[in-house]
């Protein structure tokens, strides 16, 4: 529906834009805000600082699309900045302080963040713990986990890794290529694979998804490891942005997250969602927050500017959805 | 019609069969030694009050319940049924009782849900499976296409998703539990003939239904299971009374025992020009103190939508409603309520009852105002008002701090309708009062409706039940696309009557097929 | 053994910081020296959980009491709470406004403002328009170093200070905030950064211009001198963790003793730039 | 349930251990952490270091008990921290730079706690935001002022008001009563106010109170303007311990507050919860964090620790329920 045509021959600029917003839901939120900031800065529009934007949006749009495959079935997940953190920690942890190549050090790190997800799936699932808690649960022990093994410092991250971070041809940023790429397989999971489908399922109306044959338990792990996966390919992308793994990082994004995911269009309630949407709530919040930072607006209006952007993107949806019954 | 069965002995060798299972839930025990078998190519119907323990039984052969004793063999050879996929592997499809649809997702979707075809990839097959599910939809003659949500369809086009799907997994053994309950006559004589031509087939088919009429026109044996027992096995020839007393341990004498009070009372209830684009269009009707009005029509008539109107839920376009010669204020439960009216909704559990709460505060909840002073609430008077009128309506309960999750359905909508009587409701809107409930509850309902009624109060009756409509209504006003297409009154009001109405479009035209006709004689 | 008998307690603010690690490595090191058992508590950044872990001390009998202020006005009632049990307090990095303290060992955050203020009109030769990423709002870090830095260029008139934006002393926050400042302000000669994580990603996004552009940091963590090493920061307001944390320990062992305190102990700044950052051992 | 008689003779100790813990849910939780935490420490099991718990856990208790409103009646509050920042920040504010009368200022402070608690609601009730979402935006609306109120600077708290953070007769600390009696407000809030039981009702089953008569929207407001005047009172017991009003304040609290509801047995799919309970739940988090540092156990492996203790005591409540049908 986000992706009807904008057609409204006859009408005025104003009502042009109106209709636009309320007719295409996030990315109407998106297009406003872009040209709001357009006009009111001069620097906003131009290339680079738009890719400067979508680095920004980079770390988070990942973790978002992890976060999205569990707010679809109804879950949510609290654990993924830490998760981020940690495995980022052991894979700086395996290369820098063990001395073992890359491509040991990074399959350990996606694998860390699996398992991080695994367990709280298992908590879910079999302790049926509400995942709230246990994902607030894993919150604590994954930064935990992350300061013990890094004794609080950074951990430097080997030079290869660093081109993570780092631009092709000396233009094109690679996170803004990871996080494409992540959307696309997170789109493809969620639109064609029996566990995307399933998410939706046990989201729409676990009981049926029961009945109907659907192992809920066992997919409800699968689909907490894969939120802790893209957690930690996010957690390698930050990392490699900074050149370090911070046991530290990532503090508090998963909120920055689950907004993004409820920007996008889905419902906390679950069966609903998508990564198309998930990708323009963190380009929302991406825009939003370079936008207050070219505008010099205060420190202390932005977090103010910041809550009111996130209540006014959500209410947009909320309104555009009740006018199109 | 007729029973084709009544004279063949139906069915081949065994398929399944259920040894002694028995099954608590925690103060319940809900089946005890239940005994059970099911041969190829038969009907078996389990008839029983509310409660008696047939949806229990049957979550067993579903993988949804584990036995706590007994066996289950199927073909011979015991099975242990972990979940619904074992279910499956063994060949035994359910219609459970409750909708197990995900309303997010396709008719397709909901069709295959965790068998969707794949591609080579391992990716989910859409054209494949929109392709199947359409062929399915022909053969339950559902006229939706396979990519619409379900979420947009109404309740009987959910039970017929719900049938596509259970269809779709081929199986030996198909357990339909109250598939008919939503259903109107037409769809029911599709279902009918669906079920026919499994049996043909040599599919062995659990049938449950509280409509009684229909085990002799489908039926081919009948266990009738009483408080978690199996109390006998009859032949579906059985009669009807036999079966109730089968079924109740008494005789009911009479189904619909309507007793109206002399001469009809003022007006309580007027409504004139009623309009909401898209629902409903001018609807005027008056119903008087001490009256029960029925209001017939097929599913998706905007029956429900002109009760919730008048109860201030939804809002309206045109129109008035009075009550008592006042007019509450549009799209205001409250005000609804101040004027005397109550509305028990068509969906109990969803719309009714605060299921984990208990039944003191389901009881109480639409007084909690008058039992407020000073923003406390008077929690003893609440008690004493819930228990006056929980033993005034013979709630079968354990104490009043039971949750009303574990009710029966008809002690559940009973304590719906005594939520209102506390309420001093004088007008009570009853949408698909008795859908779902047993043949001795039912009897208890309508002597609720005897008693309000000659209390004084009136009752508006919306069923998609004609039996129901006609023995308990003294009037009855017909809807058909969101229009009153007429009224009857007591003694014109027949089933032919009702239902040439009914599938008659608002401007005079006929645009129902033949089969409306056919399946209103089950009734 | 019951958690034994705890002989100093230290009660940081917070462990999320390279330059907070050091002061417990210091203090640690000294109390192992020593023999002497410490329990070192992290108050995430929040007063009252100082509080309480003040109260967690004095339950545990500790001879004396290490406080490294979350902030100096609300650390007064966990100064208190010490006082009232007779505990004495040495307080570490900030000072106490209120309450019995013994000694107030500290490098001076306004002081090191003023020297990263003067390192940084210098290294971008007296001229020119610079930047400043500020520490996390409210923390009396950022206040300090804020202070120290505004006073100390305002001695510079050829310098204009065009854009002040919080990067929350977080890394990530100081490469994005610079990103985003130099699309309005492209042609900027310097950044201060309030400490050096911020620094480390701010010169991240100059990218390629980290040459041209001087950025002075705070702190001198171990990657901080690396980076000023490697010319990718200029230079680095190097406050002395481990000495702050070693010394933190000796005057707590005196203070238990009951001896004789100086009010204050300065641990000196030290501007750490690519001459003696080889030498320099935090 | 959870006030079952600990009745168990003949049996031995440890069989007697595990039934209470699982007969009287949160309660036992607590008991059980208790023991471990005496048999551990000897320094835990004194009155003094009691008190402390008490004192410690009181903050946390007080948002926890406004949340609770708020849960039992199937939202949540993210926004409770930075509210009870805000209260202080505005009373700080008031008496000391203003010079108000601690008369006048402690009141506002109240208010605009209920107020930004009524501006969460509205958005909740009538903009049909989720509630995730708009008291997430509070969150960030509420730190911001707080900031911009004060400048980012402490504000010193009048020396009246510090004495709601002392003690009484010189043992018995006033954050404690404090704690009790919003606890016992709570309590009878929940069972015995009309907004008490239209909470339970409308988280029971929204659509059924709405059919029932009960204003839904209307109540919301005043529910999670309840919760925002609670967030206040913690806002302000917090800022007199410290004598001074920290617009930092509180940061996470929030997490901690619905933990608490959480361990002590509410549901976060509304209908069921009480004070009582909410009660333990803070108190356990308190034991928790107060023994762990008693223990010396290092920052790193506490965060851990927290993280198990939080998934085990709500796992063990799950535990007793199903055993207990
Ligand atoms: N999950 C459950 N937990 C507790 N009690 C249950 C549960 N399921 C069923 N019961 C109880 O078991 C008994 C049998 O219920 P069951 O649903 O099998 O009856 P039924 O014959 O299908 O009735 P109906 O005609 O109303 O569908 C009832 O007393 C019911 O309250
Ligand atoms: N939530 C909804 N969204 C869209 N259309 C709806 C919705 N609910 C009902 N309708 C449509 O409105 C019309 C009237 O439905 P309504 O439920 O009022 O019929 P009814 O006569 O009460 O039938 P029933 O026998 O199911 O109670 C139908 O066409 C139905 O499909
Ligand atoms: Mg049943
Ligand atoms: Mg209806």
């Amino acid at each position: 529906m986000s992706a009807e045509v904008l057609a409204a021959p006859g009408s005025t600029p104003g009502q042009w834009f109106t209709r636009a917003v309320l007719r295409n839901g996030p990315l109407g939120g998106l297009i406003a805000l872009t040209v709001v900031m357009a006009v009111l800065s001069r620097d906003f529009l131009n290339g680079q600082n738009l890719l400067n934007v979508g680095v920004q949006a980079s770390v988070t749009a990942i973790l978002a699309f992890g976060v999205t495959f569990v707010i679809v079935s109804a879950g949510i997940d609290l654990s993924v900045g830490s998760v981020a953190a940690l495995s980022a920690t052991v894979v700086g942890w395996a290369a820098t302080s063990q001395g073992l190549p890359v491509v040991v050090a990074v399959p350990l790190g996606l694998a860390v963040g699996a398992v991080a997800g695994l367990v709280s799936g298992a908590l879910v699932a079999y302790g049926r713990l509400p995942a709230f808690i246990a994902t607030l649960a894993m919150l604590s022990v994954g930064r935990g986990l992350a300061l013990v093994i890094s004794g609080g410092s950074p951990i430097a991250f080997p030079a290869s890794l660093g081109r993570l971070g780092d631009t092709l041809g000396g233009w094109l940023p690679v996170p803004v290529l990871v996080m494409v790429a992540m959307g696309a397989v997170a789109a493809l999971v969620l639109a064609r694979t029996y566990t995307g489908r399933a998410m939706f399922a046990i989201g729409g109306n676990e009981e049926a998804a029961r009945l109907s044959g659907i192992d809920v338990r066992r997919r409800k792990l699968v689909i907490y490891a894969l939120s802790g996966l893209f957690a930690a390919v996010a957690g390698i992308v930050l990392a490699s942005r900074l050149t370090s793994a911070q046991p530290q990082a990532a503090v508090g994004y998963e909120l920055d997250a689950i907004a993004a995911v409820v920007i996008g269009g889905a419902s906390l309630s679950g069966g609903s969602g998508k990564a198309s949407g998930t990708l323009i709530g963190a380009l929302i919040l991406a825009v939003l927050r370079n936008g207050l930072n070219l505008l010099s607006v205060s420190a202390f209006w932005q977090q103010v500017a910041t809550g009111l952007v996130i209540a006014l993107a959500v209410l947009l949806d909320t309104l555009r959805r009740r006018s199109a019954r | 019609m007729t029973g084709v069965n009544d004279d063949v002995p139906a069915g081949g060798r065994e398929l399944l069969r259920v040894e002694g299972v028995t099954k608590s839930f925690p103060g319940v025990r809900a089946l005890d030694g239940v005994d059970l078998s099911l041969r190829a190519g038969e009907v078996h119907v389990l008839l029983g009050e509310n409660g008696a323990g047939k949806s229990t039984l049957i979550k067993m052969l579903s993988g949804a319940h584990r036995p706590d004793e007994g066996r289950i063999l199927v073909d011979g050879r015991e099975a242990v049924i972990r979940s619904a996929q074992d279910a499956e592997r063994l060949g035994i499809a359910t219609i459970h009782q409750e909708f197990n649809l995900v309303p997010g997702l396709t008719v397709a979707e909901n069709i295959f849900l965790g068998r969707q075809p794949r591609t080579a990839l391992g990716l989910v097959d859409r054209r494949e499976m929109r392709a199947r599910a359409a062929e399915l939809l022909r053969r339950v003659r559902l006229d939706v296409s396979p990519a619409t949500p379900v979420a947009e369809l109404g309740i009987a086009r959910l039970q017929m998703v719900e049938i596509a799907k259970a269809l779709s997994l081929d199986a030996r053994v198909l357990i339909m539990d109250e598939p008919t309950a939503v259903l109107t006559s037409e769809e029911v004589a599709t279902l009918f003939g669906i079920v026919r031509e499994l049996r043909e087939a040599g599919v062995g088919v659990i049938f449950i239904t509280h409509h009684l009429d229909e085990i002799a026109a489908l039926g081919d044996r009948v266990t009738v299971l009483r408080d978690g027992r199996s109390v006998t096995e009859v032949p579906a020839s059985t009669d009807e009374d036999e079966l109730i007393r089968l079924m109740v341990g008494r005789d009911i004498a009479e189904q619909y025992p309507r007793r109206r009070p002399e001469g009809p009372g003022a007006p309580l209830l007027r409504v004139r020009g009623l309009t909401r684009a898209g629902a409903f269009a001018d609807i005027g009707f008056e119903v008087r103190a001490g009256e029960v009005v029925g209001l017939a029509g097929l599913v998706g008539a905007g029956r429900t939508e002109v009760a919730r109107a008048l109860f201030g839920v939804d809002r309206y376009d045109a129109g008035t409603v009075e009550v008592d010669g006042r007019a509450p204020a549009r799209g205001d439960v409250r005000a609804a309520m101040r004027a005397g009216l109550g509305l028990v909704p068509e969906d109990r559990k969803g719309q009714g009852l605060l299921l984990d709460a208990s039944l003191r505060d389901n009881l109480t909840l639409a007084r909690l105002d008058r039992d407020t002073r000073g923003g406390f609430v008077d929690r003893r008077a609440q008690r004493r008002e819930a228990a006056a009128v929980a033993e005034r309506l013979k709630v079968r309960m354990s104490g009043l701090e039971q949750s009303a999750r574990t009710l029966s359905g008809g002690n559940q909508q009973k304590i719906v309708i005594g939520k209102w009587l506390l309420a001093g409701a004088r007008l009570l809107i009853l949408d698909e009062p008795t859908r779902g409930i047993d043949v001795g509850a039912k009897v208890e309902i309508y002597q609720l409706v005897n008693e309000l009624t000659a209390a004084g109060c009136a009752v508006l009756m919306i069923s998609s039940d004609l039996p129901e409509v006609l023995g308990m209504s003294d009037r009855v006003l017909v809807m058909a696309q969101g229009r009153i297409v007429g009224e009857l009154a007591g003694e014109e009001a027949t089933q032919d009557a009702v239902m040439e109405l009914a599938v008659r479009s608002p401007g005079g035209v006929g645009n129902r097929n033949e089969s409306a006709m056919e399946g209103s004689d089950v009734g | 053994d019951r958690g034994g008998h705890t002989d100093l307690g230290l009660a940081l603010s917070t462990m999320n910081n390279p330059f907070f690690v050091g002061i417990k490595e210091g203090a640690q090191a000294e109390a192992k020296a020593r023999g002497l058992k410490i329990n070192i508590t992290d108050a995430q950044n929040d007063p009252t959980q100082q509080i309480n872990q003040m109260e967690t001390f004095t339950s545990q009998n500790v001879k004396a009491a290490v406080i490294n202020p979350v902030d100096s006005d609300a650390a007064v009632p966990a100064v208190g709470v010490a006082n009232r049990a007779d505990v004495p307090v040495i307080s570490i990095d900030r000072g106490v406004n209120g309450g019995k303290v013994g000694s107030t060992i500290a490098s001076d955050n306004v002081a090191g403002g003023r020297l990263a203020a003067k390192a940084l009109a210098e290294a971008v030769g007296g001229k020119g328009k610079v930047a400043f990423l500020e520490g996390l709002p409210g923390t009396s870090a950022a206040r300090e170093r804020g202070k120290g830095f505004e006073e100390g260029i305002r001695a510079w008139p050829g310098i204009e200070v065009v854009a002040r934006q919080p990067a929350d002393f977080d890394r990530t926050k100081g490469m994005d905030v610079m990103a985003n400042m130099l699309q309005a302000h492209g042609d900027i000669a310097g950044v201060f950064a309030a400490n050096d994580e911020m620094a480390l990603g701010a010169s991240k996004a100059l990218g390629s211009a980290s040459g041209k552009v001087k950025v002075v940091a705070f702190d001198g963590t171990p990657d901080g001198i690396a980076a000023v090493r490697d010319g990718a920061l200029t230079a680095t307001v190097a406050q002395q963790p481990r000495l702050l944390g070693k010394q933190a320990v000796d005057w707590a062992v005196r203070a238990a003793e009951g001896k004789p305190l100086p009010r204050e102990v300065k641990v000196p700044v030290v501007l750490v730039t690519r001459e003696n950052a080889t030498a320099f051992t935090g």
